[in-house]
Parts: structure tokens; C-alpha cells; sequence
């Protein structure tokens, strides 16, 4: 098994060279690496590599090529680039699935402000939506010139992060 | 006598009331608004009302429906914890009306030391020292150009009613001076209705410090000593200490007196923080006082030995303050740092959701006080703190040392934190060298965000777990788990046959 | 929905009488509860009757209708009663299908000694087997007069809780 | 200068000791056994070594495996922790020829201190009390009547070399003299291969209590003061506290001092303990020195302030003791109980099994050393303790609430434990007056087994729980979860169509 796994923006390829049953051999570019790994609990690795003792925290995130790992205290943002990610990728939409059209916050919220209607003709960095969180107010701007085509939410609407909040075009 | 006290309060604060409500045999009631059915206070709770839909505003902040659930539940008190209603004088005046003992001040002195221009009046009136400028209201530009000229340049013009910043100029220059008079008095008629304006001297990269003090209804008031809070992001404490690395005990001593003289002004009955102002040379001024319980007042419990929520319900019930000042003595070094769902590396958004795993640190010169557990959701609508770390050494250094274990060994996954960022701000030379004041986080923002190792082979190793996990998922599992099978098996013949223990 | 449900001694009928959405009703033999339930986590339960609040862990046992419910500290064995429980009860097996000619240890550990072996003609009170788990030892004896039909562990041998061991007769 | 420490053990204590290792940035290494490869102290340690199968006297006590260990970690020395290794002269005597610092006594002083004649004729020697008896083996039947009757009965017979209560006789009456020691005598042959006995007179009912020293290789030693330890089971510590409820100051100063005397006799190095037995009139006797950390030193730790494996670490590499005795002072009070994984209600019959869920208590004043989590499997091979739950308050009461406090919200399912258990001593009046000693746990028997209270409504509720979780289970849900289900198709819609964020 043979994969290619991305975090930032670092694509490297990992491959199984042999499962001994107590370790597993493993591949990582070029370094090949021998680990002792026992799943603690559900997603939770102890991985000794070379006797040192590293935790790894995995949690799936929104699709199961797609994780947030937690190591040492620090976040990686893991992607599991496998063929159908390739082909999106080599059509240039990446493996986030990024769209500069939808206009999305990344936390959940409420919305306090709806700056713009159907239809209305915005210039880049025009402030389209407020969002507010956790006494924190977010302000969602377009990045270029374009035209409101959708308003998916009204004032007041509890909302969950990434959730489609206006399209514009 | 108090025997059942309702909490009006959620999350960390409020478990930690009810902790020493337990501790003194008495009931605890919460209160919860929908977001919080599952929040951990209503199950540590003895008993639990809802009170209304989500936003603070119809829950937590609403008066009515707290003083029904303290009326139905039978509640002889009602702690306000921190925030929400705790320094609302109106709600203070209501539990008395209803025969219900307010855990906190009365409603005057809430007054009193919630309006900045009377509470300066107020300290000038008892001797404190405060920040030189006028206690006054400014009604005109010759006021405002002879009184900032009287205080002298640099100055701060600060609305009376003020708070989060709102109505407050700064003023350097001479020239200025009208324009930020009247920007600070429109900004303040705006935002409260009320146009009144001082003039404070400024005091350039202050020292936040802060003294807690307790009251009796018998007219016997201490001080428990200071707190550091000079590491402020956004005028947001992050991180506290005691003692102060500034303070000498000549200084504690003066500073103890005022605060101490302080409350007594006021015939102060409760817990309160005297905050201060303290400039490199060590002139300290009155800034305001916190008629409540402080976010970080586990650092002073820890360093002084006390129980300051039994000492609020002691006294709320009338009882004598349970230690003189001579009793009171500081022993080692406390940290508080603030843990909130927040993502440093992202502008500080605030990061709600499902906490997936969390694995508390524990161990020696170790608190922690929180509310969170796996499966939890934490919700949009309040605060992002969702714990306090604390840690006690026998030295700063060790209190340090430990603060950076227990950071470290603070496992969370399912919401971004910012346990790096605290753990960074340990390791800084200015924290470590307690040469730091208020300019802090500013002076140190990129080494508080800067990732000084190098990760390839942590990284490596989760592109390795992310492999096998993903594997896994994908069920190319080779003959993993093949143990536990096997010995399961015992368990269903077991149970086809029929077990016996003889 | 109506069940009969066994603590210990104790058998109630249980029975749903309305599901508000907010609250449920539910009659423990004559008495009626209308209870705020909320699953908090997996098997965890938050319960709000008349304003009281208790939290209630609900652990899966051997099957699907035995449960370990810890409460305030205490644990409580739940037995669920449906017609095949009934049955069984019936015909004198009890619900958790005690069997007296199968020797177990309820607690996993290891086999430190067999004392007997195939076809041994035993009193009483004679001590079968010796386990150990945590440095504890345990000896497990016969009831009755019994002869040994089959012995499945061997000395040094690793069990789980509840495994047959020994069989007599 | 040492940098890396192994750790020779498992569990809580592995974990105690490498927190410590952490603060003072040394490097911990594991070393575990089969079944303790997913044990939380291999992933909390920096480095983790495999040492061998499961049974201890194939892993943890195989001195061959932990120096190999050692060597390829470049460990610069090696921590026993408690039990296991830790009282091994041998193993202390290995590690000095392999160039490893021993974290604990030469091997000399574990011998001396680890035989009972021995011992008590170093003790009688260096002036200190012991109880009263002989210190020399008994030859004949002549010697044996002669000296019992000197010493006065009724007395007990002890094995030399002996332990877990082999080779020991209780005589009361004249008449049993001979017999006793001569079934003493062929036990102990049987049991150590050495048939010495000694006799010391009864102490009817004592409080054990002990004093922890320190001592460092530059001559100087100190007294932590010390723990009242009489509540055990079987001669098993369950609860432990410091102060003792029986001390006074001129006692505490009496004993502390022989404490030390004791250890300035075998010019202790190291963290060690003095127990004593204490009659009801206050006499006192050494009863034997442990050379190692005892599991209960948190109440130490807590009481004066300090960090014991620390001060260990730092004597063992030559440093000096980092306290004078006068700096060394008690404030407040702490407790500690040890949670077992057994069932007090079936004969305290051992629990081990996977934790389901577990929710640690916390807050004021509550320390909690464990090392199990949700999902961990408690090993079979192994002691059954889970962890320690100390409680620190301002006076014994307190300590006593908290401690209460704690054990109601130690939330733990999936092994029975004994958590009620620790509840209802601290609920006993014997245990509440202070007034208790040895004989505690078999006088109080009835009552801490007893259910004082009435249950039927958490009865009813448990029923409710259950039939609402089989109800789920069996798929007769009605709407529940539906909320969360229209939630996450937001989730799935954003991911279908892509999204930003601008």
C-alpha cells in the first residue's frame, strides 16, 4: 500500500514495506522508518519510533481523506491524496474542495449582519456578512469584483462552520 | 442560614462554586439555558432549571426567570460567579426585595464602584491614591485644556461610565487635546447614553496588579495580597501570577493598607479586587474595583492556603471573616493561564465544537478547574475559556516548570486551542525573567507565534499514523485486533453454555 | 413500550407513557416519573426528575439486556426481562444462566493450579481450581458431590472473566 | 549531572516520577512488559523500552533486561519507584558497577535496614527506641523462656528475614511460649531458609505512624515530619493523612528527631521512612526504615510544600538537600485515600477490565495521581491500584469534605471499585473524631460495608435509564438525535459544493 499524504504544503509519499506483525516498516519519501504503533483508543496512535514515545491524535475531519492530527500540542491538517484527489487537484481545485464563490465562515455561529441583497454588484473586499461567535464578531468580505447570486441564510440563523452562507459570482 | 444556593452562572465558574457548596454541606441548584442542557454544571448540580433559549440576554442575564428558579427550588442565596449579573446593582437590589441573600455586594456599593467618576471621588475622599487627574465631569474646552494642562501630557480621557475601551482617548499632544475631548464624549454618549468625561494622567506600559481583599458585616476587612495580571492580550488577562515577580514587601505592605482602606470606604461585605496601576518605579495608583469574584482567584486560594468562595458564603450569611490579617501568609508561587478555544494562528478566532479527546494534566502543584468532557459540544454563545490551569511551586521557577509539564501533557483534540500559545508565552525571556508589564504580548507577538523546532520527524510520524489510521478505516487492516477477538470468543461461549462461580 | 426490568432482588415493570420531546413520561410499577433524559455520552445519561439531577452510566454487559448501571458510586446490575428471559426464569435458569456444573472465575486472570483431573470423583466443598489476577489468589470449589467431565484451561494458562474452566457433574 | 533518568516501573508511580523529570528537563525512558505496551506511562515518557512478558519476574524485576535498558537509553540513572526493584540491594549494587546512578540507598543500607535483627540492633546501638524485646536470635527453649518473660507478655514472635506476617506468633499466655517460638522458628525456616527469631513485646492496637527523612551525601538530613498511617486492611495502607490527629508539638519533635538519628545512622542518602508504632499513651518505637519513596508521600509533598522525587534526584547527583529543617514547616492538612480496582462487596475480590468512561475529580485542593484512561485495560498481572486521590485543606475538616467532595465525583465505569468504600471511612465517626487507630477498618467493618440510605428513587431512575438506553439500542428511538442529523447535513452540502473562506 502506497499513498500520498499532504500536510501544508508538503506532499510526501508513504508506503508499507512490511507489517512484522510487531512493527511495521514504513516508507516516508525517501527515510524509511521502523515503528512499534498501538492505536490506544479511537484514533489515538502510541508510536514508538526508534524507542522514543510520540502520542498522535487523529480526528477525522469532514471526508475520511481528511484529518486534523494533534501532536505535541500542535495542529497538522492532514490530507490523503489519493487518485480522485489527483484529478481534482490537476483541475486546479485542490484537495480542500475550495470554491472563492461560496462565502463560508470556519467556525459555527450566528448571524448578525446580512450587508448585501440579491443581486447586488460588489467590489473586491466589500464586507458581505457578519457572524458573530462566542462574543467575537467576524466580518466575511469579497475577495474580488462580483455579483451577489444567492443568500443562503437570513439574520438571527444559527449556523454551523463552513456552511454555505451567500454565493456570489 | 444558608443551606441551598442557586448558581447563576454556567461552565467552569459555576462547577467551581458548587464544588465548595458541596464541600459545606450545602445543596447546589444550576440554572441552564438550551445551549447548556448537557454542559457539565447541570449534572454536578443537585438540582437543575432551565431558564431559557440560548443567548445570554434571555438566560443567563434574565432576572425574572433566575429569581423564579431560586424561588421554586427553595434556594436560601444566589451566587452570580463572574460576568453575567455579578456586578448588576439592580439585580442585587431584586434578591433582597425577594428575600433571597445576593452572594456579592449591595446594591450602592455596586453603584458606587461601577461608575468610574463617583468611585474616584469616592477614593480620593479615603486617602487612595489614584491615577492624578480630575474627578470630575469636563463641561467644556476650556475645562478640558486647563485641567489636561493641570495633570500634564500624556493623558487618558476616559468616559465615566465607561468599559471595554469605549469613550477613551489617548492624548499626547497639546494640539489634540479639544478633539479627543469631544471624540471621547461623543463616543461615550453613544455607546452609554451618558457624555461624562475625565482626564487621567497616562501611565505608560503599566503593571496590572491587582489585591483581593475580603468583608465581613462586622466591619472587618483584609487583604489576601496581589496578583500579576500584566500579560494582557486585547485588555483580555491570559495569564496571572502570585506574588507579583515586580512586588517587594515593603511595597505589598503600602498596597495592602490601601486596598484594604479601600474597601472600607465603601463598608465593603464580600470578596472584591482592588485593581492598581503600577509604573516602573514602582508608583502604584487606584484604577477600579471588581465587586465579584476574579477569573483568577485560584491563584491566591493556592499561594495562601483559603477557600475564597466559602469565605463570600460565610459572609453573605452573616459570619465573621475566618482569619485575621495576621494569619494570612504567602507560601510559594502560583500561574493561572487561561485555556480557550481559540486559534492563536488564526487571527485568535474562537474555535467552538465536539471536544473529542481530552486528557486533563494532573499531578503535584497541579489544579485545574474546568467544565469540558469528551463528547462535549461547546457552544457559540459564550465565552471561549473552557478551562484554568494552575499551577503552584515552591518557587517561580518551579510553579513555571510545572505550568510547562502541565501544558504540555494537556492533551485536546476536536477544537483548536491556544495551549501553544501559553506554553510559548513560559518559555519567553520576559516572562521567565518576570521583567514584563502590560506592553507584553505586543513586545512579544512574533516569538508568540513563531515555531522555533523543527517538526520533520514529528511530522513524518503523523503522516505515518495517518497512514495506518486511514488504512484502517479503509479496512486493509492485515490482522490487527486479531487478539481481541479471539479472546471475546470466551465471553459468547460463555454465555451459550452458562457460567457459574461456585 | 412496556418492560420488565431487574435490579438485584427487585423486578418492576417499566413502562413509556408519553414522549413529550422535552420530557418522558415513563410508570416505574405505580409510580409516574416524567423525567428530562439526556444522553450526555455514549451509555452516559443526564436526568432531570422534578428539577433533581442524577447522572447515570450505562454499561453494556454480556449481552444486550444486562447492563452494570453505576449511579452516585453504587453500582446497579440491570437485567432486562423480555419473553426469552421469562422463559428461561421459568424453567429455573434465572437470567444471567447460572449453571452450577460449569466451574468460572468472574474476574480474567491466570490459572495458577488445577487441582483435579479428568474423572476425579469429588465431595462437596473440594477445591477445583486455584487463579490468580492482581496477587491475589482465589480458589473455586464444588458445590456438591460432582465428577469432573472435562477440564478446558491448563495451569499457567491466561482466561477472561467468566470463561469455563472446569466442567463437572 | 544527570540527564536522563530511567524509570524501573509502571503506572501512577512512573508517571509521578517523570512529571517531576519534565520540570527539571530531564529525559524520562519506560520500560514496560507486554501487557503494559498501551500503559499510559510508555506514551507519557520520552523515550520507552520493552523489557519483556507480562508476569513481573519476567519484565520489571529482571535486573538484566532494565540495565540493557539502560545502556542503550545512555540513561544516566535509574529510578525503582516503589515496590518492584526498589529495595534490592543487589540491583542497587548492579547499577553502581555498571556506572548508573541508583536512585535510592547503597546496597549496604538497604541490607542492614532490610533485616529486622539487624536493623533493631543498629537502632538500639545509635540510642533509638525500639519496641522492647531482644536483638538477638533465639537459640534454645531456655533463651526463649528467659527473654519472654524479661521483655513481659504478651509479646510477639518474629522471623529475622521476614515479611507479609510469615513466621510471626502472637503469645499471651506463659504456657504458649515454647510452642510459639518453635512454630515461629520452622515457619520462618520453611519460608526465608533462615530460622531466626527475635520477640518484642506486644503494642496492643497501635497507630502507625511515620516520618519521612531526607538525606543527602554531604552528611545532612531532615524530617518531613509526618503521616498517621493506621487505617489499613490486611496490613494494606487504604487512607493515609499528615498531620497524625494524634501528635502534639512536643511529640512531633521527639520523633522527628529520632527519625533523623535513625538515618544518621546508616548515613541515609536519599528519601526514606521511619515508621513507628505509637501506643495510646504516646510511647513510641521504631518499627523498621523503608528505603525507597512510599506511595503515600503526596500528603508530604502537600503539608510542607516540597517535591520529593525531586529532592531525591537532586541528592542522588551529589547536590545538597535543598531545605534546612528550619525552613521545613506543616500548613493545613492532607489526606489520601488509594482507589483500588476490587469490589468491597464481594470480599474485595480483585477488578481488573477495560475503563469505560472516567471523569477525574478536580479543583481546590485536590491532587489526583492515576495513570488509567477511558478505554485502558487494567492488566491482570499487577497491583490493583488505579490511583491516588489526595485532598489538601486548610484544617483536618476540610481536608475530610474535600476529600468527600472528590470521591462523590470520581466518575469511573467498567471496574468496580472501591471509591464508596473510601467514602463511607471518611463518613465514619471514628475516622471523622481523629480517634482511631490499627484497629480501625475490623472495628468499623459493619458500618463500611452498610447502605445507610434509601435508594428507591435512584432505583427507579437507574430502571428509567436503562429502559430508555435498550430502547435505543433495540431501535425504538422515536425523534431523538433527529437535531443532530439535520445539523450535519450542512457539513455534507458544504462539501459537495465547495467552500470558502474569503
Amino acid at each position: 500500500m502506497k499513498l500520498d499524504i499532504k500536510i501544508n504544503e508538503r506532499i510526501a509519499t508513504v508506503e508499507m514495506i512490511e507489517n512484522t506483525g510487531k512493527t511495521f516498516k514504513i516508507k516516508v519519501d525517501d527515510q524509511i522508518y521502523e515503528v512499534d504503533s498501538k492505536e490506544v483508543k479511537d484514533g489515538v496512535f502510541s508510536i514508538l519510533n526508534d524507542n522514543k514515545s510520540y502520542l498522535i491524535d487523529i480526528i477525522s475531519g469532514s471526508s475520511n481523506k481528511n484529518f486534523e492530527v494533534v501532536a505535541w500540542n500542535k495542529v497538522f491538517p492532514v490530507d490523503i491524496i489519493d487518485a480522485e484527489a489527483k484529478y481534482l487537484m490537476s483541475r486546479g481545485q485542490g484537495t480542500t474542495g475550495d470554491d472563492e464563490n461560496v462565502i463560508s465562515s470556519p467556525m459555527p455561529g450566528k448571524i448578525v449582519k446580512i450587508m448585501v441583497k440579491k443581486g447586488d454588484v460588489l467590489k473586491a473586499g466589500d464586507t458581505v456578512i457578519v457572524v458573530s461567535a462566542m462574543k467575537m464578531e467576524s466580518e466575511y468580505k469579497v475577495k474580488q469584483d462580483s455579483t451577489v447570486q444567492d443568500i443562503l441564510v437570513s439574520e438571527g440563523d444559527t449556523i454551523e462552520g463552513h456552511q454555505p452562507l451567500v454565493i456570489v459570482e | 442560614m444558608i443551606n441551598k444556593i442557586l448558581i447563576a452562572n454556567r461552565g467552569e465558574i459555576a462547577l467551581r462554586i458548587m464544588r465548595s457548596c458541596r464541600e459545606m454541606g450545602i445543596k447546589s441548584v444550576a440554572v441552564f439555558s438550551e445551549a447548556d442542557r448537557k454542559s457539565k454544571h447541570v449534572y454536578y448540580a443537585d438540582e437543575a432549571y432551565f431558564i431559557g433559549p440560548s443567548p445570554s440576554n434571555e438566560s443567563y442575564l434574565k432576572v425574572d426567570n433566575i429569581i423564579e428558579a431560586a424561588k421554586k427550588s427553595g434556594a436560601d442565596a444566589i451566587h452570580p460567579g463572574y460576568g453575567f449579573l455579578s456586578e448588576n446593582a439592580a439585580f442585587s437590589d431584586r434578591c433582597k426585595a425577594e428575600g433571597i441573600i445576593f452572594i456579592g455586594p449591595t446594591s450602592e456599593v455596586i453603584s458606587v464602584m461601577g461608575d468610574k467618576i463617583s468611585a474616584r471621588k469616592k477614593m480620593i475622599d479615603s486617602g487612595v491614591l489614584v491615577v492624578p487627574g480630575t474627578k470630575e465631569d469636563i463641561k467644556s474646552d476650556e475645562d478640558a485644556l486647563r485641567i489636561v494642562k493641570m495633570v500634564g501630557l500624556p493623558v487618558m480621557i476616559k468616559a465615566s461610565a465607561g468599559g471595554g475601551g469605549k469613550g477613551m482617548r489617548l492624548v499626547r499632544h497639546e494640539k489634540d487635546i479639544i478633539s479627543g475631548v469631544r471624540a471621547a464624549k461623543s463616543e461615550a454618549l453613544a455607546a452609554f447614553g451618558d457624555d461624562a468625561v475625565y482626564v487621567e494622567k497616562l501611565v505608560e506600559n503599566p503593571h496590572h496588579i491587582e489585591f483581593q481583599i475580603v468583608g465581613d458585616s462586622h466591619g472587618n476587612v483584609v487583604h489576601l495580597f496581589e496578583r500579576e495580571c500584566s500579560v494582557q492580550r486585547r485588555h483580555q488577562k491570559v495569564v496571572e501570577e502570585s506574588p507579583s515577580p515586580l512586588m517587594t514587601p515593603e511595597l505589598r505592605e503600602k498596597m495592602g493598607t490601601m486596598a484594604v482602606t479601600a474597601a472600607k470606604a465603601v463598608n465593603y461585605v464580600g470578596a472584591g479586587t482592588i485593581e492598581f496601576l503600577v509604573d516602573d518605579e514602582l508608583n502604584y495608583y487606584f484604577l477600579e474595583m471588581n465587586t465579584r469574584l476574579q477569573v483568577e482567584h485560584p491563584i491566591t486560594e493556592i499561594v495562601v492556603g483559603v477557600d475564597l468562595v466559602k469565605a463570600q458564603i460565610i459572609v453573605a450569611d452573616g459570619g465573621y471573616l475566618p482569619w485575621n490579617q495576621q494569619d494570612l501568609l504567602q507560601r510559594g508561587h502560583s500561574i493561572e493561564t487561561r485555556i480557550y478555544a481559540e486559534d492563536p494562528f488564526n487571527n485568535f478566532m474562537p474555535s467552538p465544537g465536539i471536544i473529542k479527546h481530552i486528557t486533563e494534566p494532573l499531578g503535584p502543584g497541579i489544579r485545574h478547574d474546568g467544565y469540558i468532557y469528551a463528547g462535549y459540544e461547546i457552544p457559540i454563545y459564550y465565552d471561549p475559556m473552557i478551562s484554568k490551569l494552575i499551577s503552584w511551586g515552591s518557587t517561580r521557577q518551579e510553579a513555571i516548570d510545572r505550568m510547562k509539564r502541565a501544558l504540555f501533557n494537556y492533551k485536546l483534540s476536536g477544537v483548536r486551542t491556544n495551549i501553544r500559545y501559553l506554553h510559548r508565552i513560559m518559555e519567553s525571556e520576559d516572562f521567565a525573567s518576570g521583567n514584563y508589564n502590560t506592553g507584553f504580548i505586543e513586545k512579544n507577538a512574533d516569538f508568540l507565534l513563531a515555531d522555533a523546532e523543527n517538526y520533520k520527524e514529528l511530522e513524518d510520524l503523523v503522516m505515518i499514523a495517518s497512514f495506518l489510521y486511514f488504512r484502517k478505516q479503509t479496512g486493509n487492516n492485515d490482522n490487527q485486533h486479531k487478539e481481541e477477538c479471539t479472546q471475546s470468543n470466551w465471553n459468547n461461549y460463555a454465555k451459550q453454555i452458562g457460567v457459574n462461580r461456585l
